[in-house]
């Protein structure tokens, strides 16, 4: 460490109401270096940059730059410093052209815009100097996503910058494209220029970083030269965890399969392919994970696999049956559960009663529905069940969803999916922010799920809750499943390897 | 046979279609430059109202036009910041604040006409036509369509000034990308509270006008309800006319060419058609327009939407 | 029963386990009618600075407006009648907002429930009323269905704004009606443009002798209450809230976002049609081009006021109806121009939505 | 129909109704008179609703009648109820103000027969339900004549297609075919009674299509036609009605046509208070001179020349005698 750092981010602290965001980050960043911040998804990351460039406030601490305080809290403090952020979803308008959100936000607002022209110019001379290939006078929405990333990038350079910090650029980009950016970061720095990259792809960090921060719970946990790390350590920083859990558990005894997924393809929400030719069967009586690094297809499995995503190719079958392009409400009723990734957005209706919640697929079938009506009082006795058993934290049933902590209304989750007695659960990011007592408290839940002679994806980010409860462990790679491990912590760093990318000579091949 | 025909009946027709189309033009045009940063305000038709009889009330009590004319972009500009401060600053639903909003115009210009204007039975004086030189005098057309006072002249003027501001101008940049994408702006060091304050006021302002216009541009007398339905119609042009200021002039004209043509036609013994096809027809189209061009695509997406900074 | 389960009863009227439930729903209640009467009192406090500031007597607004309606029977009865379609629109209005439709449309759709009734009334002759009553409020509640069902559907296939849709069907439907009663549908013995009167077997009964009032009063508060047993104790109208609150956790849930907003534009398009054929057929037994002053617009005013929840439109239509009655009595008392209750109704939804936020306000501050 | 639109969609005051439990009502009272009104819109503009009104304010300062007036804004559903409510109250008489009155009056009427109904432009006799029409058609017809003999096309510009509007239009045209049978009149309702601008439009569209003697007549929205009319120039005729406009078109108003009602009203109401009530419909047309005035204008810029004031003199006379038959009926 330099005893002047270029930049320096100490003691951060910021939490929105009970939510804590960042826990006290101490950050030092160099210049001409190229300094990767590394960690999983929630690890803090992208609010650290966000109070960087002003977005955010901290609740305390400070930030030197180039030497001095920086007044926090001020898009415009840090832009007028050249600080420049390319954020992760693209601040770029999509019904202006790209020189039109260059100059937003410059000047004088009751200044006209009559030198356009001149704008064009420097946006191509740059464009050329660093072989972007942007056209000033596209419009946002007409281009792709790698387009519109190289316009984001530029748009920093425009704006004259000599931190640039890139907020998870390569999650959206093919390979090619991702090779393409690295080498323009080493350009950058190349032109004197400091550049954060965060990331949670560790082949990216390894082959671009000067020095690397690795996030976790809202900290960094440790700072190191490149040439002084590899994989393997970084991986286990980025996911480690303090205290290993040790749940006890009998060995798998894998019955019939249940669900079988073949050649499934399929595109994300953007439009980009995010599965590949995805193939794997998951057996009565088995847990089976699905490891990876966010952003590789993940996300996408789930949905296409609930019918929630249509799919360009493959088969899904459920039991022996085709459920292919079936319904959610059709897949639901073939004796699927499904826990999902993201409780607010799909899991939960925040306004409702527990009791509302503990229905919700099953709101118009015996016992809560009788003649269209809902029975209340089965409903009413099968959520106090469901209280009951997981234990979960509330007054009563009748208590808002929203009121209850994330582990408490996750517990509602699970008990709702496992009330409906499945023979397939497939479970998203089971225990994201919730507090270690309801994780393992819901992993054991899972257990027993499986000894009932259940079959169960579990697909999750948390590599210990993989190992700590899976049978064997898939590995998810840009859209295809790269490996498959046996769920024994002693192959964890195979599975990391996996994870970057990376296959091990003893890993056996799958498709 | 008919007199539809003729030239100088479609002289006259136009001349009217743009007397009627002005209160729309300025309302439409404000609506407009409005929903580009993100803000739908239903409450113009309560807007236009307070314009109307605020500009009455104001050229009553000085015998000026002009200050009847500020006082009514006033007024449209208070209820304004009453509508900005509910939907931007309490982040209220922008259709139930302009609900409350037609109503408090309702209500508040009719009781104070009541109140204190009724036994007076006087009108003001109102803008006078000017003739533009040339144009004035071109056959037919000349005579009807360049006949107008200095308001209805403005509308051009007005529309010119919208498109500068919403296309060349800075402020007018981020306008529209506060309604698109305020987080982009927000990240660009602009206030995007602030942008929608200035959209709404002058949106509120314009309406105001439009509603200044009907008291001190064509009638010389405010009566309750006078503005007539044409706040909510104003809100169809901005549909049908796809957010463009450009589009708002020309899609009034037209609505106010078909008002016209309505009151020609009856006027007609020979022709049979109820009038009340071409009152619905305005509705229709604007439906129709919905249809074809889709409701979602030329929006701003951000429309109706409270900017949450998290 | 536990501790926490108790002590939060306490708020409540009973700690009695037994009446547990009916404790918290009184405890509810209250909250649920003290902010929208806090807004109702703000309103009135700022209509009678208004009087007071223009030269009337401000204390009117209690004496005139709210008791001075309450001198009889009679007057009781018509205040009743003014909330008959108050009522059917509001509590219509609430399943609409609760599926997070926008219905602006209610005045249009009551329009084309008006016009569809009438078409029924006038012509069958000699029909028993025990059928004929029934034929034209199904068709009442028919038109009004599918007056805003089209907006529902562009909406689900289109994407076409509801809000914008249904004022431009409003529109049309008063044009329309306005035609049909000066052409068509025009009674040609009658100078006055108006329809046909109905038969009268197609009357709605009074529901006492010497008033008004008709049976229309008992149908209101019966459908209000229907449509809160719809949307809170029936699956169907579960499934319309959940796509209200959230469209992914509804496909999540499996269920069809388009199918239950086309439900809930119709169900709120079907009571004001309905409210169109109480006025033709119990009230004015003739279409007229101006047979709702106002009624469709109102009724989204209570229907926010009410929370959007049916047994409260019950409430917040009747205290609507009394400030109609009140602003009338109040002009005839004292001179005060009627629209003061625009102004007091403005206000109303400005305090309500100024509440919300006040509440919603320190969760986000902190 | 935007006024009516907008009406609905802002202003819920749109009906009214005589909530009179508050006014005394005691014994003392009992035998005083008593006098109600529905108007059906706002008493606030020059025009139908204005006369109304004037009329009771008649009623109060001659007779010494207690009045009270209620509004109801066209809406049906709210008229009975108004004429409950003041028949329940002892209301002698009250005045509904519009021939859209009479089928609320006639129910109402059933369990009130004590109480006397008068009805402004209807025929209707039955009981104590009395119409009072004053025939527009009368001094319509008048200048109707004056337009075929001073002008080349005539132009009318009406609120909305109700009886006293489209009766005052049909004598208005048999006056001019009593002329000229091919004389070429159009004729256009702009749908409501508040669109100032659509009348003035409406005005100004006749005009350029050739119409020299143009009549507006839409209630509040009238001001608007002789504001068009105005703008024209001095060629361009009409005549003022119900109300003195001469300072509105100063250059085109050849007279003025205003009918005092009040005092048509007061006569009958006196009747009625002294046991003398009209035995029949009461029709006020030119004989009565004191309800009926057409005046020309000696002081304006346009006049009618004596030739023709002499003939419309003799048309007037014809027709008070009940020789010229104006309207159908």
């Amino acid at each position: 460490m330099s005893e002047r750092p270029f930049l320096r981010m100490d003691n951060i602290h910021k939490s929105f109401g009970e939510i804590i965001v960042s826990a006290g980050v101490t950050l030092e960043v160099e210049e001409g270096e190229i300094h990767s911040l590394l960690g999983e998804n929630g690890a803090g990351k992208s609010v650290l940059m966000s109070i960087l460039c002003g977005i955010l406030s901290p609740n305390s601490g400070q930030i030197i730059y180039k030497g001095r305080p920086l007044n926090i809290g001020s898009p415009r403090e840090a832009i007028r410093h050249r600080i420049g952020m390319v954020h992760q979803h693209f601040m770029l308008v999509p019904n202006l052209t790209v020189a039109e959100n260059y100059v937003l936000g410059q000047g004088s607002p009751l200044r006209l815009i009559h030198d356009m022209e001149k704008v064009h110019a420097r946006i191509r001379e740059l464009s050329d100097r660093y072989g972007l290939g942007v056209r000033p006078d596209a419009v946002i929405e007409d281009l792709s996503v790698g387009e519109q990333q190289r316009v984001e990038i530029l748009k920093v350079l425009y704006h004259g910058t000599d931190l640039l910090i890139l907020d998870e650029p390569t999650a959206v980009l093919t390979p090619q494209e991702t090779d393409r950016l690295l080498d323009l970061m080493r350009g950058l720095v190349k032109d004197g220029k400091t550049v954060i990259f965060i990331s949670h792809k560790l082949d990216e960090v390894m082959r671009v970083s000067d020095r690397i921060s690795v996030m976790r719970d809202c900290r960094v946990v440790h700072t190191t030269r490149v040439a002084d790390t590899d994989p393997r350590e970084l991986a286990r920083l980025m996911v480690g965890r303090d205290v290993l859990m040790e749940l006890p558990r009998a060995p798998a005894d894998p019955g019939d399969v249940v669900l079988s997924v073949e050649g499934l393809s399929c595109r994300n929400d953007l439009g980009l392919p995010a599965l590949r030719d995805i193939g794997l069967q998951v057996r009565r009586g088995e847990i089976v994970g699905v490891a990876g690094v966010s952003g590789n297809g993940q996300t996408e499995l789930a949905l296409a696999i609930a019918g929630l995503l249509p799919i360009d190719s493959g088969r899904l079958a459920l039991n022996g049956r085709d459920i292919t392009g079936l319904s959610p409400a059709e897949i639901n009723a073939r004796a699927f559960a499904h826990i999902p990734e993201d409780r607010h957005k799909m899991g939960i209706l925040m306004p409702l009663s527990l009791a509302e919640n503990a229905i919700l697929e099953r709101y118009d079938q015996p016992p809560f529905a009788a003649r269209g009506m809902l029975q209340r009082r089965r409903i009413a006795a099968h959520t106090r069940d469901l209280i009951a058993r997981f234990r979960i934290k509330t007054p009563d049933e009748e208590e808002r969803i929203a009121n209850l902590s994330g582990g408490n209304q996750q517990k509602l989750v699970v008990a709702r999916e496992l009330a409906r007695d499945p023979d397939f659960i497939l479970v998203s990011q089971l225990t994201r922010g919730i507090d270690i007592g309801a994780i393992e408290f819901i992993l054991q839940e899972m257990l027993k799920q499986r000894d009932a002679g259940r079959a169960i994806l579990l697909i999750s980010t948390e590599l210990e809750e993989l190992f700590a409860i899976c049978d064997r462990i898939l590995v998810m790679f840009h859209g295809q499943i790269l490996g498959e491990v046996p769920a024994d912590r002693s192959r964890l760093e195979e599975v990391g390897l996996l994870m970057a990318g990376q296959k091990a000579g003893h890993v056996a091949q799958e498709a | 046979m008919l007199d539809i025909l003729t030239l100088g009946f479609l002289a006259t027709l136009l001349g009217a279609a743009w007397r009627l189309a002005t209160p729309l033009i300025f309302a439409s045009i404000g609506e407009v430059i409005s929903e580009r940063a993100g803000v739908l305000n239903i409450g113009l038709e309560g807007t236009m109202l307070m314009g109307a009889f605020c500009g009455f009330a104001a050229s009553f009590a000085t015998g000026s036009i002009p200050l009847g004319l500020a006082a009514g972009i006033a007024a449209g500009m208070a209820f304004g910041l009453i509508f900005a401060f509910f939907t931007i600053t309490v982040k209220a639903n922008q259709i139930v604040v302009g609900a409350a909003i037609n109503l408090l115009g309702l209500g508040l210009t009719a009781f104070l006409f009541r109140t204190y204007y009724v036994s007076t039975g006087r009108g003001v004086d109102i803008a006078r036509p000017v003739r533009i030189p040339w144009l004035s005098d071109l056959p037919f057309f000349g005579e009807a369509l360049f006949r107008q006072n200095l308001i209805v002249y403005s509308t051009v003027l007005v529309t010119v000034l919208a498109v500068i501001l919403l296309y060349r101008s800075s402020f007018g940049l981020t306008l529209r990308a506060v309604g698109d994408h305020p987080k982009a702006v927000d990240v660009a060091g602009r206030s995007v509270a602030a942008y929608r304050y200035g959209a709404v006021l002058i949106g509120t302002g314009l309406a105001g006008l439009g509603g200044a216009f009907l008291t001190l541009g064509h009638s010389n007398q405010f009566v309750e309800g006078i503005t007539s339905g044409r706040g909510f119609i104003a809100l169809a042009v901005v549909v049908f006319a796809r957010w463009s200021p450009v589009g708002a002039f020309f899609v009034s004209l037209l609505f106010g060419l078909f008002y016209a043509l309505q009151l020609q036609l009856q006027a007609q013994p020979m022709l049979n058609i109820p009038y009340q096809a071409f009152q619905a027809l305005p509705y229709l189209m604007t439906i129709v327009a919905l249809i074809v061009v889709g409701g979602k695509s030329a929006a701003p997406r951000k429309l109706g939407t409270p900017y949450d900074e998290r | 029963m536990t501790m926490t389960q108790i002590e939060r009863d306490g708020r409540g009227a009973a700690a009695v386990p037994i009446l547990r439930l009916v404790g918290r729903a009184v405890a509810r209640a209250a909250v649920a009618v003290a902010l929208p009467a806090a807004a109702v009192a703000i309103a009135l406090a700022c209509g009678a600075v208004l009087l007071a500031l223009n030269g009337f007597d401000g204390a009117d607004v209690v004496n005139v407006m709210i008791l001075g309606v309450f001198q009889d029977f009679r007057s009781v009865t018509e205040i009743l009648l003014k909330a008959v379609p108050l009522i059917l629109i509001g509590a219509g209005l609430c399943v609409a907002f609760r599926c997070n439709m926008w219905n602006i449309g209610a005045e249009g759709q009551l329009y084309a429930g008006a016009v569809s009734a009438t078409l029924i009334g006038i012509s069958f002759e000699g029909l028993s009323p025990w059928l004929y009553v029934p034929a034209v409020l199904v068709a009442g509640a028919l038109g009004g269905a599918i007056w805003g069902g089209i907006a529902g559907f562009l909406k689900v296939r289109f994407q076409a704004s509801e809000i914008v849709t249904t004022i431009m069907l409003n529109y049309i439907a008063l044009i329309g009606t306005s035609w049909l009663v000066t052409g068509p549908m025009r009674d040609a013995r009658a100078a006055y443009p108006q329809s046909a009167r109905l038969f009268r077997e197609a009357w709605v009964p009074d529901l006492i002798a010497g008033t008004r009032l008709h049976i229309g009063i008992l149908v209101a508060v019966a459908l209000a209450l229907v449509l809160y047993v719809f949307l809170y104790r029936s699956s169907a109208g579960y499934a319309v809230r959940v796509v209200g609150i959230n469209p992914h956790a509804a496909r999540y849930a499996g269920m069809n976002a388009g199918r239950n907003m086309m439900a809930a534009m119709c169900i709120s398009g079907g009571m004001a049609g309905l409210a169109g054929a109480f006025e033709v057929a119990g009230v004015t037994h003739r279409l007229y081009q101006n047979i709702s002053p106002g009624y469709g617009f109102e009724g989204i005013a209570v229907a926010l006021l009410a929370g959007n929840n049916p047994l409260g439109a019950i409430l917040s239509g009747g205290l609507f109806a009394v400030l109609r009655s009140g602003s009338e009595l109040m002009q005839i008392t004292s001179q005060v121009p009627q629209v003061l209750v625009s102004i007091i109704q403005g206000i109303v939804i400005l305090s309500v939505v100024a509440f919300a936020a006040i509440r919603i306000w320190p969760r986000r501050r902190s | 129909m935007e006024s009516r639109v907008f009406r609905r969609a802002v202003l819920m005051g749109g009906m009214a109704g005589v909530l009179a439990g508050l006014l005394p009502a005691g014994k003392a009272w009992a035998e005083d008179l008593k006098m109600g009104l529905l108007v059906p819109g706002s008493v606030s503009e020059e025009g139908w609703n204005r006369i109304g009104y004037n009329a009771l304010k008649g009623v109060q300062e001659q007779l010494g009648a207690t009045i009270s007036y209620v509004e109801l804004q066209q809406n049906p559903a709210s008229f009975e109820k108004a004429f409950y409510d003041y028949a329940s109250q002892g209301y002698q008489v009250i005045l509904g103000h519009g021939f859209e009155f009479q089928d609320a009056a006639l129910s109402v009427a059933e369990d009130y027969p004590e109480t006397w109904f008068l009805i402004s432009s209807s025929d209707i006799h039955e009981g104590r339900v009395i119409g009072l029409h004053t025939d527009t058609s009368q001094p319509f017809y008048l200048m109707g004549v004056i337009a075929a003999k001073m002008g080349k096309k005539a132009g009318l510009v009406g609120g909305m297609e109700i009886p006293p509007i489209q009766q005052a239009f049909e004598g208005f045209k048999n006056g001019v075919r009593s002329v000229d049978p091919d004389f070429p009149i159009s004729e256009a309702y702009i749908g409501n009674f508040t669109d100032t601008t659509a009348a003035k439009e409406a005005a100004l569209s006749m005009i350029a299509q050739g119409a020299d003697f143009v009549l507006p007549n839409a209630s509040g929205a009238t001001v608007g036609g002789y504001q068009g009319i105005a703008e024209s120039g001095a060629d361009v005729r009409t005549f003022s009605i119900f109300s003195d406009f001469t300072p509105v078109a100063p250059d085109n108003i050849l007279g003025l046509y205003v009918a005092d009602y009040a005092q048509g009203v007061v006569e009958v109401v006196r009747g009625i208070r002294d046991g003398a009530p009209p035995e029949a419909n009461v029709v006020f047309g030119l004989k009565d001179e004191k309800v009926m005035q057409f005046t020309f204008r000696e002081d304006g810029p346009v006049a009618v020349p004596d030739a023709i004031k002499a003939e419309v003199a003799e048309v007037a006379a014809q027709i008070a005698a009940g020789n010229i038959q104006t309207h159908s009926n």
